[in-house]
């Protein structure tokens, strides 16, 4: 007798807009509050500031801004600690800033500059940083996830108490690479906690279009693992579902996929002419959904800041984003001779053993 | 003859081929609001049944083309960029390239595996990689590389013709800058035929698609110098016009190769094979490959300017032949 | 406020064994019973006798023997019509038969004659016959996926009333294949079914420690579709599962994800020593799983045949078989000159236009 | 010195390792029970979380090991046959390959991604291509092919200690049939240098993998007529010791390359332009590719040994360079 396992996706109703009753700050305290709320305002003026130097032609590259989405790095990344790693995406410059790189390096690398994180070999898309745990932005959709596992797998077969952090976007939940790299660290209980950034759009293809299902967290289900839904522009709410996830990974019960629910504000690379989409929907998010004015607020009502307060972080980062132009303009271009250089490690460029 | 850019002609064609054949279908992601303009206007013209947006899943475009040609469509896939094939190898070489031989010749699969290749964008490692000679490797599939808004149109109009996988390669700097007059009428050019883009008496160059820009301009400096220079476009690899290629070097006794693929194991190292086995008493020096050296593309656009062959490269390179 | 979507899998309760209650013959006449039972019996018979030739060393390759599992693919494909076409798998001699290919060319190509439907060229793994709607057995674990929702968008595209069916293993439910080629069949409502033959294994893991769930079928959640358990050795019981989905293919309502819980009596290959099962796993199988004896019990419950009957039917296969391998062996080795046709229509073996 | 098959060579090699270095681990599908054997016993040794069974996902194979190798183990990943890993060609080509120098040289990956390739055993055209020529094009990766169970294990063993992806080529028809001496002794070979594996003083013939074992019955068959062939093994594709190949070539005046994977820009095709742009003057006779014809492999047996160099054919084209 056959028996129907579920023609229709189990119902959820994820509350968008405000999260209702009291506001949980989990265990953060207020110098973390106001770290959060810094990191945040550091991602969205690094980004407008990314904005106008391209457009002044002052860098240059593919470009992919993480405006309106600054709450998801940055709460998960707070979630997270020494040791632990992330792997990105080619909208990555959030998720650099969130794991503490440096807008100065990060700037000089958007240059091509030798002082970039980089050298300037890698740009906007392949921003690195091992020590930091940044495993690296990725030019290939997906394809941080099975290095996401991978990394995990390392820490399962040292017994390392780590783990990995894996960031992709919606239109990534329905490449190979998804599928196979969740199934595996699922099969293994590996400690990774898989974020997917649903910001309504896979470069112009609307969600809605490509996936046959309402959520991506649904999919957690083919892997046996935890799928949560959170709101993307709320970073108390995103900082406690990866909490827990980074809780259960490094107990051993293994991945969890998170879903947040986020927007995009800008184009989805700098010179995206945004046919797919009206100015009104995007002005609507911006209204309802900005990360930084909804936690702005939470943080005056928590209690933890004034808009003074506030206001004074605002002139240290605008400070801070001179201070990383300047540093990335002032730094020379790499030479032409390291063409050829940093292709084998311990051997020159030709492979031949040094 | 209307000028027009590389991009413009290749929608010429896709338009006049989708209106001669109901069969042909467009497939592919974000090909509704085409990047470049390619498949601009498709969607409107002939509706969401043969302009097929796709989510981010190229195996399953490369395998889909392969099943729908199977039943009777003659599809046309898009991969934006050459490197994302490297997510649908599998379909494209084990599946669509072998199934004709394996099957004993029973399939017929008019399939086009469109995709751009080539740096100078500043798009990094992962958005530039030139892979023609991977699939040159590969029996069973022909590949196309356009270097003019001419024959681009008429070449893409031959491939979808063609009852086999065809890869054909588009260079992305050459869309909005590279102009040609292209006819509005039915036109096609076969495969196999190599293109003379400048008769010369005194060296060969061999050049792949828009390195054909970069050889005229080392050919233009040459001429100064009283050195006249052969410039040939083969137009297609696989199948490949020796004959032409073989017959030029016969008269100038010497060849440069210019790609833009790294060099180890490029093309260029086939034309070397095949033209030392064809010419060998003819050769006066040894021919001589540039194309990029054998790194990833930088990010930074100087040094990625310096990692794609100049046409200073290839002046200097033929002198070295000529002394 | 974090929505959790589902920690686990949802509760299904396949009843392997017989199922219970009357038997359901759906809309098959006596004739058609009769049928099925003759190809069942003919997979049977063919395989059994592929094995004795290959360790007799009358054919050679890579041979992946269906015994066990016939009455998925008889079933399966007794469910669609003309013009309908399958792509299949490594293991695939049984969906060759159940699609109507002859035992004779089947052989042919086992043993590399010019007579085999490929020519010799392809051997057991890659038998097709475009004709029959055979699009391939595939040595490429997944990789029939895309392709069958490929030609099931062919249909779509020329709006022809056909189906596609694809057949593939447990195994090949771990790879990247099988997400992007469902997932995108199921975005645009393609007339395809997939049919999941979980044997068990995949090669020589068990598919309980490959698969990080119980069923395959929950993965039907993740792109919305239908998903369907029902027990391969009742072919009754498959057959009733696929004639609905393929109703619902046809109808419009694009695919669903059957999973038929099988079992394979013999090794992975031909030569396979089975170190990961135990005999006593196997006899238990070959008593309470074989799909030839319990339909052949409900035939003669049905009152569609005697038991004489059967057995006439099984001399007349038996004949067949001789028929198929002296066909086989009487046929004439490839010219050597064909090693450099084929690869190219209209054009010689260098891909010159002819 | 014990005489072992190719197959125990490697797993000596693997055993070792093991012992000697904690973070090496073992990765890949049905590796408990291994089909050739090569990583027999190691399961019992070393435990689930040294020797990972994976599900048949290369793709997620090919980037774990990147992602561990990020975190300091040293991964050695097993595909079945080379044809699969089509899979995975973004994360071993675009991910693996690349990311040392995207990254500006900072990160170290000592990845081995072990494999098998050639026809030979009737498995038709999924389970016999032979892609050395396709990683070859591809800056970052090394391609180790070994030809004797000595070299096996030295190199296997040089493999995982080197800090780099590692292509590491296995031939499948060598495991049991091909056997030599190997010692129980730690010990390595270096990358980059090509063993002679017959002195000659006539023709040069550079042969990759198994194709060394036909190369040397040609030599003996062209010994016989008076001609004396030098048969040269690279051992590694990547670095590739050229020097060795052009000695020999500047000596003998003629070489012939014979390979089993496809002729069109196979690796042969790299050796022909290097060695004509370093010995062009020497060379009585153009350099001649003995290697699989453009076709996939097909399954009938005799025409699967048609499809692979023999000697017969080496000595026919040796004998054409003769002339
Ligand atoms: C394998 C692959 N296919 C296609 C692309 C081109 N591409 C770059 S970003 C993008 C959209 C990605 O969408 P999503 O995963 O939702 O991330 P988002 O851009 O929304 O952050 C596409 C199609 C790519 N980089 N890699
Ligand atoms: C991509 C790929 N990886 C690995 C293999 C080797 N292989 C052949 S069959 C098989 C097991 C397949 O298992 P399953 O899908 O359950 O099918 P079954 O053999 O049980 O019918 C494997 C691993 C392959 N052919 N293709
Ligand atoms: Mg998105
Ligand atoms: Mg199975």
């Amino acid at each position: 007798m056959a028996t129907i396992v579920s023609p229709i996706e189990p119902a959820i109703a994820p509350s968008l807009g405000t999260a209702p009753g009291a506001l949980d700050r989990h265990d953060l305290t207020d110098r973390d509050l106001i770290d959060v709320y810094r990191t945040m305002l550091r991602i969205r003026r690094f980004e407008e500031r990314v904005k106008d130097l391209f457009l002044e032609a002052r860098l240059y590259g593919s470009v992919h801004l993480y405006i309106g989405e600054e709450a998801v790095a940055t709460a998960a990344c707070k979630a997270i600690g020494d040791g632990d790693v992330i792997s990105s995406t080619h909208r990555g410059h959030g998720h650099c800033i969130a794991m503490g790189l440096e807008t100065g390096p990060m700037m000089a690398e958007l240059m091509g500059k030798v002082t970039g994180y980089n050298h300037g070999k890698g740009g906007s898309m392949h921003i690195a940083s091992l020590d930091h745990g940044m495993l690296g932005a990725n030019g290939i959709v997906g394809a941080g996830i099975p290095i996401s596992t991978g990394a995990a797998l390392g820490f399962w077969i040292q017994e390392r108490p780590n783990v990995a952090l894996c960031f992709f976007g919606d239109g990534a939940a329905n490449q190979g690479a998804f599928h196979e790299g969740i199934n595996f660290a699922a099969g293994l209980k590996l400690p990774v906690v898989f974020i997917c950034e649903n910001n309504g759009y896979a470069q112009f293809q609307s969600v809605k279009q490509d996936l046959p299902i309402e959520h991506v967290a649904t999919r957690a289900i083919s892997y046996g693992i935890p799928g949560v839904i959170v709101q993307g522009e709320d970073v108390l709410d995103v900082y406690g579902a990866v909490k827990e996830a980074v809780r259960r990974a490094r107990a051993g019960d293994g991945p969890t996929l998170i879903e947040a629910k986020t927007y995009r504000f800008e184009g989805h690379f700098l010179g995206d002419p945004e046919p797919y989409r009206t100015r009104a929907e995007v002005a609507a998010a911006r209204a309802t959904r900005d990360p930084l004015k909804l936690f702005g607020a939470q943080l005056q009502e928590l209690g933890v800041a004034t808009a003074e307060d506030l206001q004074a972080i605002h002139v240290q980062i605008d400070d801070e984003m001179e201070r990383a132009i300047e540093f990335g303009e002032s730094s020379p271009e790499p030479p032409a001779s390291v063409l050829l250089t940093d292709i084998f490690t311990g051997a020159d460029e030709h492979g031949r053993a040094s | 003859m209307a000028v027009v850019t590389m991009s413009q002609a290749l929608n010429m064609a896709l338009h006049e081929e989708m209106a001669r054949d109901e069969r042909v279908f467009l497939i592919g992601e974000d090909i509704k609001d085409s990047t470049y303009g390619i498949t601009k206007g498709l969607w409107d013209t002939y509706g969401h049944k043969r302009v097929i947006g796709t989510p981010i899943s190229e195996a399953a475009i490369a395998g889909a083309v392969l099943g729908a040609a199977s039943v009777g469509l003659r599809p046309v896939a898009e991969f934006m960029y050459m490197t994302f094939m490297m997510c649908a190898m599998d379909q494209v070489v084990n599946q669509a390239a072998k199934s004709k031989y394996m099957f004993g010749g029973k399939a017929v699969l008019p399939i086009v595996y469109r995709t751009m290749a080539g740096a100078g964008r500043a798009n990094a490692a992962q958005h530039t990689q030139s892979l023609e000679a991977w699939f040159a490797h590969v029996p069973g599939l022909k590949i196309v590389m356009p270097t003019t808004p001419y024959d681009a149109k008429g070449l893409l109009k031959t491939s979808i013709r063609d009852d086999n996988p065809v890869i054909f390669i588009e260079n992305k700097v050459q869309y909005a800058t590279t102009r040609g007059e292209v006819p509005s009428t039915d036109y096609t050019i076969p495969f196999g035929q190599a293109a003379i883009r400048r008769a010369g008496t005194d060296v060969t160059i061999v050049a792949l698609q828009r390195m054909n820009e970069i050889a005229l301009e080392a050919a233009d400096e040459l001429a100064e110098i009283g050195i006249e220079a052969e410039v040939i476009d083969p137009r297609t690899i696989v199948p490949l016009d020796l004959d032409s290629i073989v017959k030029s070097v016969r008269k100038t006794h010497r060849v440069v190769i210019v790609h833009e693929a790294h060099e180890r194991v490029g093309f260029g190292a086939e034309l070397v094979a095949q033209i030392v086995q064809h010419a060998f008493d003819y050769l006066d020096a040894p021919p001589i490959r540039v194309a990029n050296p054998n790194v990833p593309t930088p990010f930074n656009r100087t040094l990625e300017e310096l990692s794609i062959p100049s046409a200073a490269q290839v002046v200097q390179a033929v002198r070295g032949l000529m002394r």
